[in-house]
């Protein structure tokens, strides 16, 4: 008996969930500057998102989905993302998305059940929220052959879900990054949850880094909480793509701090105290104890910033608010570049259905 | 659930459910979110209290996962239920539906069979996120070898999806979430099953023939009424039944009308209301004393829910159909 | 090749192939067997040669994977062609098919687009084992955002695959292999295209329409042949593309012939047929003289290849059913 | 930085392809008797794939599928299985439904185009061949799941080529093993070739038993060619499974000694070295030289097995080619338990059609 392989997965943690520095911190974390602005930016995000369940439970928004506890996987994978890299996000990352640029409007346009939330001109290239799971993996591969293709030193980062890493978009994925070396940096959000189902009930396997194993391709695990170790391990992920080094798995090990969607009452299969360990461990908590330990962060900054985050919502709840509905003509307008005759027909039918119910 | 106060859909195929498992060991339900959580509609909702985790299963995040295993575990034998949270999401499972589950028995000439159901919500209205709102039935209906049928109301569901379970064969059983709590009936708990092969009239009449299925036969029956007043007297089909198709009952209602208007939520081209109005052309073209006029979804993508009530058929579109059609001469 | 000499339709599929990745550096092949092999049925052959490995990629055995990487290629502005070995073997593709690659100009209002063609030899009469002979374009046609074409002969080929690789949408071209190599003709290397959403007249007359598609416009043809020496005159209409429809050639065809019969290998069951009849009888009842007639596969899972002849519509069927078509009065 | 996970892959090879032991032999090994009736079988297995293939140059067969290079792997795994056991084949596995039991005949009538070729009482619950690739794999994690809920004490078999692991149904079934702790073995034929595109496009990774990896469950590769590696494992696994005690993938690294299949032309993209290579590994030469070196196969043993064999192969040809088609109504009888009534009418017009045919 040889041994023909051997592999393994590292787990990554620099500030721990008490906010001690565990392991000897990078330069750049030495000094207040990207630390801050990540805490800045992660307190947006979940001001955004309590504000995003409010309009949702009054009826001025749609199903949403919480992006509670992974506003630190979102913040600095989207901080050290170039503008030219590609984003192929899943649906819980809304907090990518307002770094990408996106207007917190277009973002509520989105979730308020139209589509001019998915064509954003920041979106550039980036791919728009993904439904149907795990089937963003292999779009981000796609871009990234193509970018292989044309020789250019871009990456393309794709994200999803624990739920996810079951499905075999996500393994063909990994495969195909893989065999045909990719600029593709793949992030998995383990929020301990899909819906109601728990990681366990996911994979027997201890971690769901190891699926890189499989594939032959760099995987590891991070705390998904800290935000050091999450930069530390993307940022050379994303350098690695780049330079044509091939593709990596980073499991961010995360907690979902909310219901599954506005949709999902998680009180009927989540028992208390497993969210309360969530809530222990959360990211914007812990960074606000380490920076207010450094000194880098006071109770007037914590105030200012909350008024600022506040009024910049309200601006973009303004304004989705007033945003009038598209034309009925959208349903047809962008189905195919050249709109087919007998769906010119339908499209008239529909106008003047609508405009015979206005009148009416 | 007693069986005597008035229940809606999604209570009535939870209690045909619990009925079929209390009565056969070999079914089994599967799928995401199925257990614990009851399912996102709640129609499992105490299956897994009631018959434990080997016999309700939240399987992992793969709907081709789900089907492929469900038909190695019909050909052993058991009768799984899998459900499909939207059926939106039934295209990772189309390769097992197409090329196994509907294929086994004739494939191995009756050596294995598949008798299982999968159970997805489909159709629009609700407000739901992209993909949460379609109705691609004909996709389904046109595999030689599936059953595919389609409720419109909670009695229906029970007997219909009790009969699914029964059938030896695979049955896709779908779900008009929209009306899963719009309509309560007394349902009892009798475990009496309803034909697969069958379309039910739902209202006789004379004049013309209103032919439609799962959500659209309340948009349907409305419409019946308002022309009722107007002295025009609607024969109302529900289909039920999209594969095998009851064509005598279609063609019949039909030969006695001669006039006839398919209501469908789903877009128009290549549906089973094609089917049904290429079944008159061909065979009771005589009969036909004015043109086929359809309601439908439009042949585009369903818009995100913000228009959703533009795209969906509404009541005074068929109205206005079937006048047409009457005045027709 | 030259594009003197008479080439069957297999090679002027390969023609266009080569015509299209030498004007457009984006145009890229992608599948199983499409490198070094030059496809199973040497569609690809020479293209990995020309073109290099970069361009023609040998992929892993995924058609999920091979679909949703196509997506992705295709938002980059790549004009991706992506092989299925046999269209047996489409349905794992489908959730890409249907949810992504149908939807994306939609889904972000034209920010996006998805220029991707997907070929897939389709239809039965080779003998060939299971899963290898199936004709499920209806599955296809409705679908919307997709455009659905299919050739039957070795000039059209050509130039509707130009057509496909250029126009901006996704395009799914079925290839019927039984003809593959049965007819040849002078192709010339122009790059002329033929439009999408336009069916070709093949043979006009003023009895009966015969409206049909793919491999079966050889029987239809022999058919009008045979029809013509009994001094029925049939007009001959090739369907060509699926989706969109050219309702207008069928219609007025038929509001001039007042007859049809509409000819198919696929099942006859929610089909591009039942779509087209559904067309005629709701717009044209007042021309049809006589019922639709429909000649097709039967309802049932194509046979095993000892008996698939007995399962293929023959020239014979179609003579019988225009006939008796003719006959009606 | 902690390692949150490790694992490793093992080669196991006792007879090399010198003939020569490399490794202790196991006790069974040590007589002939075993070993002879393994070389007996795969001896068959390949004068009937000889013939197979005459028949389809002569057209009197379909396309078909060789073993030729399979036969250790396919001979080995069938004997050990269990009667009660269920198989769950691709199409390449002939040779195991030899020894399970079915009719040559019946293995000829399926290649012949005929259904009944998936029908032999032999067959049990065995699945038939499978065409559409590695969809097999989650049906046996189907029947391995009805025998767990059963508390059967049965193992399920599912065999795969290398190109099938490519595709997420293999990479799903292992992960519902994993998690649900299948009876189920998966053996991989990694037969080097997928058609026309080798292993190393498949994918970047060294081994294919790793996939098991991602899934947390064992793997390991073996030589597919030593038909004493492939006992050791397979029973292992095999009773592993039935004893509950999880799931095992074997990656049987094996050479394809022939065309894909009869409508392939492998000199389009084969070095004949490559092919040369194979032969030289393979596994009926290998296993013969060693019995002839123990003393326990004479030429005289083989020119008897030959004809012996060659007999047995012409009487299944004859039977095969003396089966009359099925009927015309065959094409409708087994689609529904129960014929609707519209395919009823289909039923009989095929009928009539098919009569008015036959008399003119
Ligand atoms: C193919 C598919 N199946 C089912 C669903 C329904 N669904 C939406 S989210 C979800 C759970 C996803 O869990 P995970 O991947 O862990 O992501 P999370 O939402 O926890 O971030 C499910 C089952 C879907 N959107 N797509
Ligand atoms: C889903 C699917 N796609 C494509 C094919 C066509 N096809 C048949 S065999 C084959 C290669 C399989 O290679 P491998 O898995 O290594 O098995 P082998 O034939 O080498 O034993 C392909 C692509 C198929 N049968 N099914
Ligand atoms: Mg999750
Ligand atoms: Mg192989």
């Amino acid at each position: 008996m040889n041994i023909s392989y051997e592999g393994s997965i590292s787990f990554t943690q620099f500030i721990n969930e008490q906010s001690e520095v565990v392991n000897p911190l990078p330069e750049w974390a030495l000094v207040d500057k990207v630390l801050v602005h990540y805490y800045q930016q992660m307190v947006i995000a979940r001001q955004f998102d309590n504000k995003a369940i409010a309009l949702q439970r009054t009826g001025q928004l749609g199903t949403y989905a919480s992006s509670a506890g992974c506003e630190a996987i979102d913040i600095v994978i989207a901080s050290l993302m170039h503008k030219e890299d590609v984003l192929v996000p899943y649906y819980r990352n809304h907090a990518m998305q307002m770094v990408r640029g996106m207007k917190l409007s277009e973002i509520l346009l989105y979730w308020g059940g139209d589509e001019r939330g998915n064509s954003s001109p920041a979106q550039r290239e980036d791919f728009p929220n993904c439904v149907p799971i795990a089937t963003q993996c292999l779009h981000a591969c796609g871009i990234a052959s193509a970018i292989k293709i044309r020789n250019q030193q871009r990456a393309t980062v794709s994200i999803l879900g624990d739920g996810a890493t079951s499905k075999g978009d996500f393994m063909e994925a990994l495969n195909v990054a893989g065999v045909w070396q990719l600029p593709v940096v793949f992030i998995i959000n383990n929020n301990q949850w899909a819906i109601s189902v728990p990681r366990a009930l996911q994979s027997i396997a201890p971690t769901l880094a190891q699926k890189a194993l499989a594939a032959g391709i760099r995987g590891e695990q991070v705390d998904g909480n800290d935000v050091v170790a999450l930069h530390q391990s993307v940022e050379q992920a994303l350098q690695r793509a780049r330079e044509g080094k091939g593709p990596t798995l980073i499991e961010a090990v995360s907690y979902r701090l909310s219901d599954h969607t506005t949709a999902d009452d998680a009180t009927r299969y989540r028992h208390p105290d497993a969210l309360k360990m969530g809530w222990d461990k959360e990211p914007i908590k812990r960074l606000r104890n380490y920076l207010h330990g450094q000194g880098w962060w006071h109770e007037s900054d914590e105030t200012q910033w909350l008024q600022h985050s506040s009024a910049l919502i309200q601006d973009a709840v303004d304004q989705y608010l007033d945003t009038p509905p598209q034309p009925v003509s959208s349903m047809f307008d962008y189905l195919y570049a050249e709109l087919p005759l007998q769906l010119k027909k339908q499209r008239e039918a529909a106008i003047s259905r609508s405009e015979k119910e206005a009148s009416s | 659930m007693s069986g005597q106060e008035a229940i809606c859909m999604v209570e009535a195929i939870n209690l045909a459910l619990h009925h079929a498992m209390r009565n056969d060991n070999d079914v089994i339900v599967l799928g995401e979110d199925v257990g614990t959580n009851g399912g996102v509609f709640r129609a499992t909702v105490g299956l897994k209290e009631n018959f434990g985790i080997k016999r309700v299963m939240d399987t992992p995040l793969a709907e081709n996962m789900i089907a492929g295993l469900s038909i190695g575990m019909a050909a052993q034998g058991l009768k799984p239920i899998a459900e499909i949270q939207f059926m939106g999401f039934i295209f990772p499972a189309m390769e097992h539906i197409v090329c196994h589950a509907a294929r086994l028995r004739n494939r191995t000439r009756g050596r294995l069979s598949c008798p299982l159901v999968i159970r997805a919500p489909y159709g629009g209205g609700i407000h739901a996120p992209e993909h949460h709102s379609e109705s691609t039935e004909a996709i389904f209906a046109q595999i030689p070898g599936l059953r595919v049928v389609i409720p419109s109301s909670p009695q229906r569901a029970y007997g219909l999806l009790l009969s699914a379970i029964q059938n030896p064969d695979p049955v896709i059983f779908l779900e008009p979430k929209r009306i899963y709590r719009s309509q309560n009936q007394i349902v009892e708990d009798n475990g009496h099953t309803l034909p697969l092969d069958t379309c039910f009239t739902l209202r006789e009449g004379n004049d013309i023939s209103l032919i439609s299925w799962g959500s659209m036969i309340k948009e349907t029956l409305e419409a019946a009424s308002l022309l009722a007043e107007e002295g025009i007297q609607c024969e109302v089909i529900d289909v039920a039944t999209m594969n095998p198709l009851d064509r005598e009952t279609i063609l019949a209602s039909v030969g006695k009308t001669g006039r006839c208007v398919i209501i469908q939520e789903a877009p128009l081209n290549c549906s089973v209301g094609s089917e049904i109005a290429s079944i008159l052309a061909c065979e009771a073209l005589l009969d036909l004393r004015a043109p086929i006029a359809r309601v439908g979804g439009y042949d585009t993508v369903m818009p995100y829910f913000r228009l959703e009530n533009q795209y969906m058929p509404q009541t005074d579109q068929i109205i206005d159909a079937a006048k047409r059609t009457m005045e027709f001469d």
